[in-house]
């Protein structure tokens, strides 16, 4: 796939955004600050500036309706930048579950408040340790217009500022979305700051009065799809930019008299390296493509986009702290950042095995 | 109706009427493979006239110029006579290296002489082209190779030895490079020469693989003389030739290898030989590998796609070449391996009917191959951190 | 483990065996002449004379008993040179099945007919594609005294030569091994030449009489362990030539104006090689021992060992194939023959996923 | 009763008597290991006690001579003591690199004097040593050190900074590589000193690691006093010393690694975590992915031993330390990606009281370091290519 003009130009300016007012360093103070929030707040209101949180509501709630591919462009700047925004589980993840499967009323309620920036959402989907869609423990039961749940949640980004929790829960045969609000009575939200220095809470859900979407169960499917690729085409943009700042460091770095960039077993390494960033950006790139389309195969390559790009960055993170050598494994050098989001980012909606494990069922084996 | 449109019925009913059924079948064994030349025995009719045919039309080069007896399609339309012939499983009439590589290199450099002598013959499949350039001694280091060929006024006499010449006892002309200056530094003093393998002088052995084929030869070159007329583009600059002859070359990777296990997906295949439990493979640690490979297959086509399309948007390949020749030899002895994994005793068998006489070996030990032959991994990669990444050299 | 004197003995005059009688030529001159019996002839009944052929059998049975870590130093040996002899098939997998479930009057007219060389067995255990030995479909059925099989045999070792065949059948629940003549009416033995220019044949059993043995669930079991164990070592042995050969190659070719192994990329997949080629021998020679101590973790180890050896000797020729380059994928050139041997010897008795998977079982997860 | 069955009752007994049973608990965390040295704040009255009575034994080490304040072992009896202390899970009573490092060179190195002034203080847990080898500028290059030992008559005066120092914040004494011969060759002219950080001119800074601890230290000299007969070895001839240490440290690798992971199965946890279906683990893939490692751990352990064997034998071990080092390092890290794998959310946690605050994700981020402190898995394949493999220079 190639990018359209209009692509083109938001990835450009994109690019320079997440460059200007979203680096590295600001992710380093949100830690150092321990800030309450966790987030990158001057950030955030710049996006919604730009109309980057409004990229997959549609334009008749006020977004602008932008698709896939262009969610990864941000989400790839997001990866390069380590940007720390709720990109993913607000504009991604609630945007797709909301304009997929809320009713006529919620999408007027929460869509046009995404886009606008005035509310953070927060999908609620592993009651395991591994994220396991298929078997979902927590329970739905009928109760009036509504239901009540019961269950705990683990990895529920940015819950602990959600305005909108959508808790994946078992109701009879299906599994579907349901919204809570994260004040109702029963709710606890444990916030806990992860290896990536995002916040994932845990959340327990204790008779919790919840609203049934138009259809919780395509909500579902759709928000972890777009939730996979652009989580693919994040990792991708993290990749490169390890990628990118080891390559950098080989060719500055000496020892034993020359520059270690010119030792081939390591110019070999860092080839490979640059070839599996590669792929793993074109997949990701593509799949959010074939979502964008409604290609057939969509679901496949997403599934494979994001077990690519799990492996890739976490390969790339171990390759840049390994040639960096020692300062690779300070805290006060930067590179170790893109080690950590690749795992959490890896893990997070599947990690490498599940969704190769997903993909070998969808192509029968 | 665009004009496109109106190629493409006429293709699809041109192809109908003129197809023969015999050549809408895959191909069967390799002999099925159509190679031209003047020792060619068609394995049938029907091979001989779905030849002529398209070369008739010019079909067998669609995009060369008709002048020089192509089709002179344009990208589109060659790519809609692609399509429409895969869509009723029409072979290839006619392929040799003149197609892939002589073809394009007169295109670029030769003389408008070299051009009308020698693409027509190659269109009509008329003279099977092979390929001289690796030496014993240079292999990977192809530049230094010692085949001479020395000025003697009228013509040039060449003597030397060349190794891997695909199919030089069946090949009617050559395309070899050969040293016209052995005073010049490694790269420069080489020249690109064409001539006939029926010369006084020229002999050939076959090489038998550990697959148990001979797809190459080893080629000996005793005085024989080759015209002055018959070096494409400058003397001594015959580098310049062989280095965009390679790129072109590693470009036509991407595409899937032919080979028993194109198009056929290593899934189902596993599941016949390794059973299913609970609804999977039973083999967890192959279904595994499997759906790696698949994965990381998968990820190379999009980034042979992207490459591609950069490349018509004007980008040029380069050396991104080197990145696709090496994913794309290393994927397939990868997927080799696991599908000997999933065929189990089966896919040892050397000899037997039911394994084809030992397809499956015998392909896997082919696949080795890929990664040595057209440039080896490890110079894929040297050019990968030399030329893409700019790492400086020790 | 240690050597003791006894066994470095065996090892030192194993390997001048097997380098001056069995040699890497040997295997190719059998298949250039597609030899009638397809294994070394002259180097058998050197081992015969060696006592070799009884390094398994009981001294009471004529046998040298010797352990398996002894038959382990020959198979290494057999491994460097790729020498051909029915020494798995008989010595290792014959005397071991007999020594272990053979009756009083199987093992007097069995065993010292192997010790003496005056006889070949062969044992049959897959009838699918793939060596699964706990879901065997060869049934067998009571008759008079004896059974009768029915059934189809796939990579049986030597069985175009053999002068007994080991059945593996399933008589109920249990799951044991039969002695069948050859010449027995309703054996079809179809011989089938290997990718490594050995012979293995597919053996059809159609209402079959077959001898029960003393005990054939253990046979078949200790048959197994054995037959593993020694294929580890061979394959260790033949991993480690393979290696050699391709340094010794690295030190006398050149390209581009100096020798390869000065590139520093193939040293450190040289150096990666002897790593692995060291530890795939080792193991082996420990699983070996542990199973003449009767250890409790003997089946463990040895499932490791030949999962390690078989993935070892693959890279082994994978990498030597590589390194040689052009003249590596000629016949011409013996490095290919290593290859093919590690493919097959990889697949025989269980291939590297095999062995972990029982691995793993045995481990509990 | 042999003398060695002797020996074991009587260190059977003597343990059970004179053990806390709070030092026969697993350690809890790392701040449970007992390093010893002046600053040493006691975990416990046990963890005091336990210390003084092993000391007064001379059993804090246990083969050095006792003289020198050691038990005066035999390798044999020294196992034996191992075992009956791992039989009821005894924690060793001190340890730090006055044990490990400058215990063993100055056995091998040092004067007469230079032993009878540190190795008794190091017996008895009162001098904690820390170990100055690394610089900025060289790391894996060690030898191209610039910190400058100037003579000054009766003194060396020591400038220079030295990085990765251990717990240098920690420490009493450290054992440093100084350049005392600017004008000689990399390898010459280094010398191995001692000195006290107390003294003026020493000060250290700690650096912070992405596992979020500070084991290292940024350690700077600025005209530090150090008295001339505190050099270990020859003058100029510290490299010597460096390299028996270097691969004496390498040596120990084979032994499990310290952490959560030491003892403990993957299985079981990846179950805890993934679940099983028709009795094995539900994730087919993390499976093979352990059982692989598993396996690969095993020959990695059966080659230690059997390298152990012939070290034991005189056969020596030069340069196989550097495969142990290698595969030691890279199968722990692998094992760590393994565990987050099956560990999943739980395993990213950072802060929490469920996770020991973040101990898996520390963990897993502390072993990145083992393929490079000690000399990287890089300089390691060097090392195995050109000494073992004898493979040639460019």
């Amino acid at each position: 796939m190639k990018l359209n003009d209009e692509q083109q130009m938001l990835q450009d300016s994109v690019a320079r955004l997440m460059a200007d007012k979203g680096p590295v360093s600001h992710l380093r103070e949100l830690r150092d600050r321990n800030d309450e929030k966790g987030y990158d707040e001057p950030l955030w209101h710049a996006m919604v500036e730009s109309g980057l949180t409004g990229i997959l509501v549609p334009e008749e709630h006020g977004g602008i309706g932008f698709g896939l591919v262009g969610a990864g462009l941000v989400a790839r700047e997001i990866g390069r930048n380590l940007s720390v925004t709720p990109f993913l589980s607000t504009a991604v993840l609630g945007a797709t579950a909301l304009a997929t499967g809320g009713s006529v009323k919620q999408q007027q309620k929460w869509l046009p408040a995404i886009a606008e920036g005035s509310v953070i959402t927060a999908l609620a989907v592993d009651d395991g340790a591994k994220h396991r869609p298929e078997a979902i423990k927590t329970e739905a039961k009928a109760a009036g217009d509504g239901v009540t749940l019961n269950g705990g949640k683990l990895l529920v980004l940015d819950a602990h500022v959600a305005d909108l929790l959508l808790v994946a829960a078992r109701q009879g045969e299906s599994t579907a979305l349901f919204l809570v609000d994260p004040k109702a009575e029963g709710v606890t939200i444990e916030r806990n700051r992860m290896v990536d220095d995002r916040n994932a809470a845990r959340v327990t859900l204790d008779n919790v009065a919840a609203e049934p979407m138009a259809d919780g169960a395509a909500a579902l499917a759709a928000a972890l799809r777009a939730g996979r690729a652009v989580l693919a085409a994040e990792l991708s943009g993290l990749a490169r930019e390890a990628f990118e700042r080891t390559l950098q460091y080989l060719k500055e770095r000496k020892q034993f008299g020359r520059l270690i960039g010119t030792f081939q077993a390591l110019q070999h390494r860092a080839a490979l390296l640059m070839g599996e960033v590669s792929m793993s950006d074109a997949l990701a790139m593509q799949a959010l493509d074939a979502c964008d389309r409604n290609a057939d195969d969509a679901e496949v390559q997403v599934l494979a986009a994001k077990a690519k790009a799990a492996r890739v960055a976490l390969l790339a993170g171990q390759e840049a702290v390994q040639m960096h050598g020692g300062i690779g494994m300070t805290d006060e050098f930067d590179i170790g950042f893109f080690l950590k989001r690749a795992r959490a980012g890896g893990e997070t909606l599947g990690d490498a095995n599940y969704c190769a494990d997903r993909f070998a069922v969808l192509r029968d084996y | 109706m665009s004009d496109l449109e109106q190629f493409r019925a006429e293709t699809r009913a041109w192809l109908e009427a003129n197809c023969p059924e015999e050549m809408r079948q895959p191909l069967k064994s390799q002999a099925d493979h159509c190679w031209g030349g003047r020792k060619w025995q068609f394995q049938s009719d029907a091979q001989k006239v779905w030849m002529e045919r398209m070369a008739d039309k010019g079909w067998t080069a669609p995009q060369w110029p008709k002048e020089y007896g192509g089709g002179g399609l344009s990208p589109e339309e060659a790519e809609v006579l692609a399509e429409e012939m895969k869509r009723i499983n029409a072979r290839t009439p006619v392929s040799n290296f003149g197609f892939w590589m002589l073809g394009p290199a007169l295109l670029k450099f030769g003389s408008e002489e070299l051009k009308r002598q020698h693409l027509p013959p190659i269109c009509r499949g008329e003279i099977r082209w092979c390929q001289g350039y690796s030496e014993p001694n240079a292999g990977s280091d192809l530049a230094s190779l010692q085949t001479r060929a020395e000025d003697k006024g009228d013509h040039f006499l060449v003597n030397g030895q060349k190794i891997w010449t695909s199919y030089a006892d069946k090949a009617d002309w050559i395309f070899c490079l050969v040293r016209t200056d052995p005073n010049a530094s490694k790269h420069n003093g080489i020249s690109f020469a064409l001539f006939d393998m029926e010369s006084e002088g020229v002999s050939t052995r076959p090489i038998e693989l550990i697959s148990g084929e001979s797809p190459f030869c080893e080629t000996f070159f005793d005085d024989v003389k080759v015209g002055k007329d018959q070096i494409v583009g400058e003397l001594n600059r015959g580098w310049d030739v062989a280095k965009y002859l390679l790129t072109h070359e590693r470009n036509n990777i991407g595409g899937e290898p032919p080979g028993f296990l194109k198009g056929r997906a290593l899934g189902p295949l596993a599941a016949e030989h390794v059973g299913t439990e609970h609804g999977k493979l039973a083999d967890g640690a192959l279904r595994a590998d499997i759906a790696r490979l698949e994965i990381d297959q998968m990820a190379f086509q999009a980034l042979v796609g992207k490459i591609r399309e950069e490349a018509e948007a004007g980008q040029g390949v380069g050396a991104q070449s080197a990145v696709l020749k090496y994913y794309g030899t290393e994927l397939n002895k990868r997927r080799y391996e696991v599908m000997m994994d999933a065929l189990g005793a089966e896919g040892l068998e050397w000899e037997s009917e039911r394994t084809m006489g030992g397809l499956y070996a015998r392909e896997w030990l082919r696949s080795k191959g890929n990664s040595i032959e057209g440039g080896t991994s490890e110079v894929m990669l040297g050019i990968v951190s030399k030329r893409l990444l700019g790492l400086p050299d020790a």
